[in-house]
């Protein structure tokens, strides 16, 4: 018996169009112009950030009740992402470090945001503080997440 | 043989080729590409690594043969699925053997390292009671017929894998190679 | 059978060969939310309601590891069971069927999904194949289902025209079925003049690309009674798997749909299926899968199902109809597939049909296939109530 | 109800980092022999298979299709499920809703996950929103660490308790054969390895694992004729989780009831179960990190909120312990994730036969509490009894 070791490699490389559905749609097409929405069940009345088109309480469609929101926000959970992680997004390691933080946005209370954060110095990120999104500017905006950089830290 | 270590994660990205994150093709409806690409890594285990050794070093094709049902398996394989008894008795099978069926596909996909058309077939080797699914090659396609006598061709670089045959081709005294 | 378990509601989206503008979760909750419109049900936690959601997708189409996350929300799994069966959709039914059956619920909503139109299904069924000695070679299930084809057809004479009428008789059905994506009257010429894919089968002789979902409720007899004046009673039901490497099997014998069909045959007591059954709604990927699985579900005798197409009987109006609702010829998604056989047949029992309805169709079988070459299948019977 | 459910049979691999000398199919085919030789059947004895993994951790669409040969599925029935973390334990409920239907007599259930074929980490990059956070998204550290934090704010307890609770994981997984860590760990050791994000550090989550279990399930006529005493799944429950807190990085503005809360309290009710501390004996609990064994322990109920940490401080979870938890080594030891809700089952109901080794729990065993967790906070419970 062979005492070799084979292995293969087999890559997988799928390539998707993928559709936001109007929902998402239009809170990617928001941040192209700067805006942060979200959109209200007519059930139980609360906002979903991302907008979905359901709401998994009610199992009822989300309609049209958008919700502009605040670019500022408190951070209520964050985590620092250190480790090289290879992105099948990108086909490629993903650039670290960089924080990541869930983020009540000020008049969206239901639902938390998700994005990075400026600041990456672990002693300098608490629970409690005060974040603002920075937005590319107008022209480098492309309706995407990426639309706002980070949130800074104000106050 | 060096015993070869399996390859680290990193070694294995090395191998895809980064693109961007993605990119929006339509903003209503909203509509953008997203990539999904991963290289996977397969350990063949030891009845594959065995029959894929002997395919680069020796060109031999070899069998499985289970003690049970009988029925001698190429390319083989761990278990029976029929008895559901390891196999441990192997055999060595000609390179030889009859056309079971076969296709002419005319679509090239990013995986395929050459243009279409690509000819697939199904061998039953002297001496297997199953078939070996590979490439046909050196083919007149208007000839090619089920019961056709095949004979497997080697490539000269061998990794230690089933592209390690070329393809099977046509034994000249049947057939009709180019 | 301890517990009998019939068919409430189906719903359905329209099939199309893309969706651009619905997002997965859009795309499921759309049937979903047709059918509790429809039915007035609710998702309940003291048995007034819908128990449990078993859906059906895949990870590899979704592009999305745990693909029922974009299933939750919409059917009913918030703080309540959802489970999802990765294989083809009559899967979902079957393992609904049985939950109910043991005791443990008494309705359940089953929900498949696919958009196949986001990516090269073709590369996603080169994944679907084994890597050491199938996938290298850069085989999809077109090119292996042509190896199939040339094989079958070979063994048994059968005709690439009779391949070809199978197409014309699917695609017409299909002009009744409001849902429906390809519908149209071909010609043979022009299913043998359409693009040679992989020999044999050429581009009309596939299922074309498709997105949408299908949903359907089941229930334990005595609240489909209370809920519907159209029941339909789910009567036998059987799956089996073979062996995976094409090598490896006859493929011309597809023995693990007979081995499926007699376990469903039995449980509901057909002794011969070409009488006991009034219409067949079947997974047919390719045209000549129509009359491999024709023979595989004893229908007719082995190599017959060429003859049992020209003589007429799987026509409508023929004695043992196929696909009057145009089948996958005429554009259904993967994985939707089989679920979507049970909601045409369920539309065919209670007489919803129009212009392909079935005179006094009683029993239907529904069939769905997965992996390379039909490896799996299920099988499903369906009574009138 | 349907037919009552047993296990007979119970097989599984060892758990490693690496298995390099075996393909997926001859390690499920490893775990499945030995489910049959412990219940003493063939085959030819199982009427029905439902196997499970994440597709693509390994990147096999129809991995069932792909494993026929080696799960012994050839012309017999069988199902794929998938429900991520919770898969394992989904495929036994899988398995207990077709013994319950009377129609087959013995189910075989395999769960398995081979991660040397891709870092998963990647992998579940793609259970994330492309369009919104796919991009950021890197494993679940984050979740547990915002788990340990609150927890510690809130009732005042210390890393060093979390600490403590992953010595012991490593003590029971020691005693365990077929854990994939058994590391011998002090306190100092855990508090000096990495952080990953704080308080969680390298040593507090778990590893990834190749590995693959197997179960054989019957019904009652079946398993009073079994080799092995049968040990009963009495009753199931699963609850899953809404997007939106996914979606929100699993962190909720205000906190909700938990799927854990909901599918316990309906399991609890439904079998009497009033005192869960009382009346179950053996807990293996699905604790991706050890930081996520408090909040799981008050979410079942096993002591009042905030009450977790003082009962770990006081080692009562050993496997001496009144309380024993993951006597196995938990899913900190051993992680092949489409295995990993599988094995809690396997190893209560070890515990319940009183097969498990050196690992046997001291006190009386004759129910227990299994449980898969996974994706956005969903849940399966399984409650197990020596008796009928």
């Amino acid at each position: 018996m062979s005492a070799e070791l084979l292995e293969i490699i087999i890559p997988l490389d799928l390539r998707y169009k993928y559709s936001a559905g109007p929902h998402l749609g239009a809170f990617l097409r928001a941040l192209k112009v700067g805006k942060i929405i979200a959109n209200r069940c007519p059930g139980c009345r609360r906002l979903q950030l991302p907008p979905t088109p359901v709401c998994g309480r009610c199992h009822i469609g989300m309609g049209q009740d958008w919700v502009e929101l605040s670019h500022q926000g408190t951070v209520i959970s964050y985590s620092f992402v250190v480790d090289p992680i290879f992105d099948p997004g990108l086909g490629d390691m993903r650039p670290v470090p960089y924080t990541i933080a869930a983020i009540v946005l000020d008049g969206g209370p239901d639902v938390a945001f998700f994005h990075k954060l400026q600041e990456n110095d672990p002693s300098k990120v608490k629970e409690g503080m005060r974040v603002e999104a920075v937005f590319k500017p107008l022209q480098e905006r492309a309706g995407t997440i990426e639309d706002i950089i980070h949130f800074r830290t104000i106050g | 043989m060096p015993n070869k270590k399996p390859s680290n994660y990193a070694d294995m990205f090395h191998l895809i080729s980064p693109s961007k994150p993605f990119n929006v093709s339509s903003l209503d409806p909203y509509v953008a590409e997203i990539r999904l690409v991963m290289p996977y890594r397969y350990f063949p285990g030891p009845t594959a690594t065995r029959f894929f050794v002997e395919l680069r070093d020796n060109q031999r094709i070899l069998g499985i043969k289970c003690r049970t049902c009988g029925i001698v398996y190429v390319p083989p394989e761990t278990i029976c699925g029929r008895c559901f008894e390891k196999l441990h008795e192997w055999v060595e099978v000609g390179n030889q053997g009859v056309l079971q069926t076969y296709t002419t596909s005319h679509y090239t996909l990013p995986i395929h390292r050459n243009q279409a058309p690509r000819i697939y077939g199904i061998v039953k080797l002297d001496g297997a009671d199953t078939g070996f699914l590979h490439h046909l090659g050196e083919v007149d396609v208007e000839a090619l017929h089920i019961g056709m006598r095949m004979e497997a061709v080697f490539m000269e670089e061998r990794a230690g894998n089933v592209l390690d045959i070329k393809y099977f081709r046509p034994v000249s005294s049947s057939g009709s190679p180019l | 059978m301890a517990r009998r378990v019939g068919v409430v509601a189906v719903a359905q989206t329209k099939f199309e060969e893309s969706k651009p503008t619905l997002h997965l979760q859009d795309l499921v909750f759309e049937p979903v939310q047709k059918i509790l419109q429809e039915t007035g049900l609710k998702f309940t936690d003291d048995g007034t309601g819908i128990d449990a959601t078993i859906s059906c997708s895949q990870d590899h189409w979704d592009g999305w590891t745990i693909s029922s996350k974009n299933v939750v929300d919409g059917a009913g799994g918030h703080l309540r069971p959802e489970e999802k069966v990765a294989e083809d959709g009559a899967y979902a039914l079957y393992y609904a069927a049985l939950s109910i059956i043991g005791g443990h619920y008494d309705c359940i909503l089953v929900v498949a999904h696919t958009k196949e139109s986001q990516v090269d299904g073709r590369l996603i069924e080169n994944a679907g194949l084994e890597p050491l000695y199938s996938r290298m070679l850069g085989l999809d299930f077109t090119s292996c289902a042509a190896l199939q084809a040339t094989q079958y057809m070979h063994r048994y004479g059968i005709s690439s025209q009779q391949c070809a009428q199978v197409v014309v008789k699917n695609r017409r059905n299909a002009i009744y079925n409001p849902y429906a994506q390809s519908p149209g009257e071909l010609t043979v010429t022009d299913v043998l003049g359409s693009p040679m894919l992989s020999d044999p089968i050429r581009l009309l002789d596939a299922k074309p690309v498709s997105d949408g979902a299908s949903a359907l409720i089941v229930a334990v007899e005595e609240k489909v009674k209370k809920w519907t004046d159209k029941p339909v009673w789910i009567e036998g039901m059987g799956c089996c798997y073979d062996r995976h490497y094409l090598g490896y099997r006859d493929l011309t014998d597809p023995i693990s749909l007979t081995e499926a069909a007699k376990r469903a045959y039995n449980m509901a007591r057909i002794s011969n299926p070409r009488k006991n059954i009034d219409l067949v709604e079947l997974s047919e990927y390719y045209s000549y899968q129509e009359l491999l699985w024709s023979e595989g579900l004893l229908l007719c005798e082995r190599g017959d199902g060429g003859r049992l197409l020209e003589s007429r009987a799987t026509q409508i109006g023929g004695d043992i109809p196929i696909n009057p609702s145009g089948g996958l010829l005429s554009g259904v998604p993967v994985n939707v597939a089989g679920l979507n056989r049970a909601v045409e047949a369920v539309a065919q029992l209670r007489g919803e049909t129009g212009g392909s309805q079935i005179d006094g169709a009683k029993r239907a079988l529904i069939h769905g296939t997965g992996g390379v070459c039909g490896q799996m299948h299920c099988v499903i019977i369906l009574k009138k109530g | 109800m349907g037919e009552r459910v047993a296990i007979i049979g119970i097989g599984q691999t060892d758990h490693r980092y690496l298995r390099s000398d075996i393909n997926h199919e001859e390690m499920i085919y490893e775990a499945v022999r030995k489910a049959l030789e412990d219940a003493d059947l063939t085959i030819r004895d199982i009427d029905t298979i439902i196997i499970d993994n994440m597709d693509l951790f390994e990147g096999h669409y129809l991995s069932d299709a792909m494993s026929v040969d080696g799960a012994g599925m050839y012309l017999k029935p069988g199902l794929k499920m998938n429900t991520g973390g919770t898969s394992g334990g989904t495929a036994v409920v899988t398995g207990w809703h077709h013994i319950a239907s009377g129609l087959f007599e013995t189910a075989l259930v395999i769960g398995w996950e081979k991660q040397d074929a891709a870092p998963s980490i990647s992998a579940l990059v793609t259970a994330r929103e492309p369009l919104y956070d796919r991009g950021m998204g890197a494993g679940a550290v984050g979740i547990f660490a915002t788990m340990g934090l609150k927890y510690m704010r809130e009732y005042g307890c210390r890393e060093e308790h979390a600490a403590l609770a992953r010595v012991i994981m490593a003590d029971n997984a020691r005693r365990n054969p077929h854990a994939h860590l058994k590391l011998d760990l002090t306190i100092e050791d855990v508090l000096k390895s990495r952080v990953l994000v704080w308080p969680v550090r390298l040593l507090h989550m778990s590893p990834t694992s190749c590995g693959a279990a197997a179960l054989i399930l019957s019904n009652e006529n079946k398993s009073r004729r079994a080799a092995k005493p049968p040990v009963w799944i009495k009753d199931i429950e699963t609850a899953h989780r809404e997007q939106s807190v996914w979606r929100g990085g699993c962190v909720e503005p205000n906190p909700k009831v938990t799927a854990i809360e909901v599918a316990a309290s309906k399991l609890y009710r439904r079998n009497n179960i009033t005192k869960p501390s009382r009346d179950i004996d053996v807990w293996e609990l699905y604790t991706p990190s050890s930081w996520a064994l408090f909040p799981w322990m008050e979410l079942f109920s096993i002591c009042e909120k905030g009450e977790a940490w003082r009962l770990v401080e006081k080692e009562v979870i050993r496997i001496e312990g009144e309380i024993p938890i993951e006597p196995s080594g938990g899913v900190v030891s051993t992680n092949p994730i489409g295995a990993s809700g599988l094995i809690r089952v396997a190893e209560a109901a070890l515990q319940l036969r009183g097969e498990a080794g050196e690992r046997q729990v001291t006190k009386k065993a004759e129910t227990a509490i299994a449980t898969a967790w996974g994706a956005c906070h969903w849940i399966v419970i399984l409650y197990l009894s020596k008796h009928l």
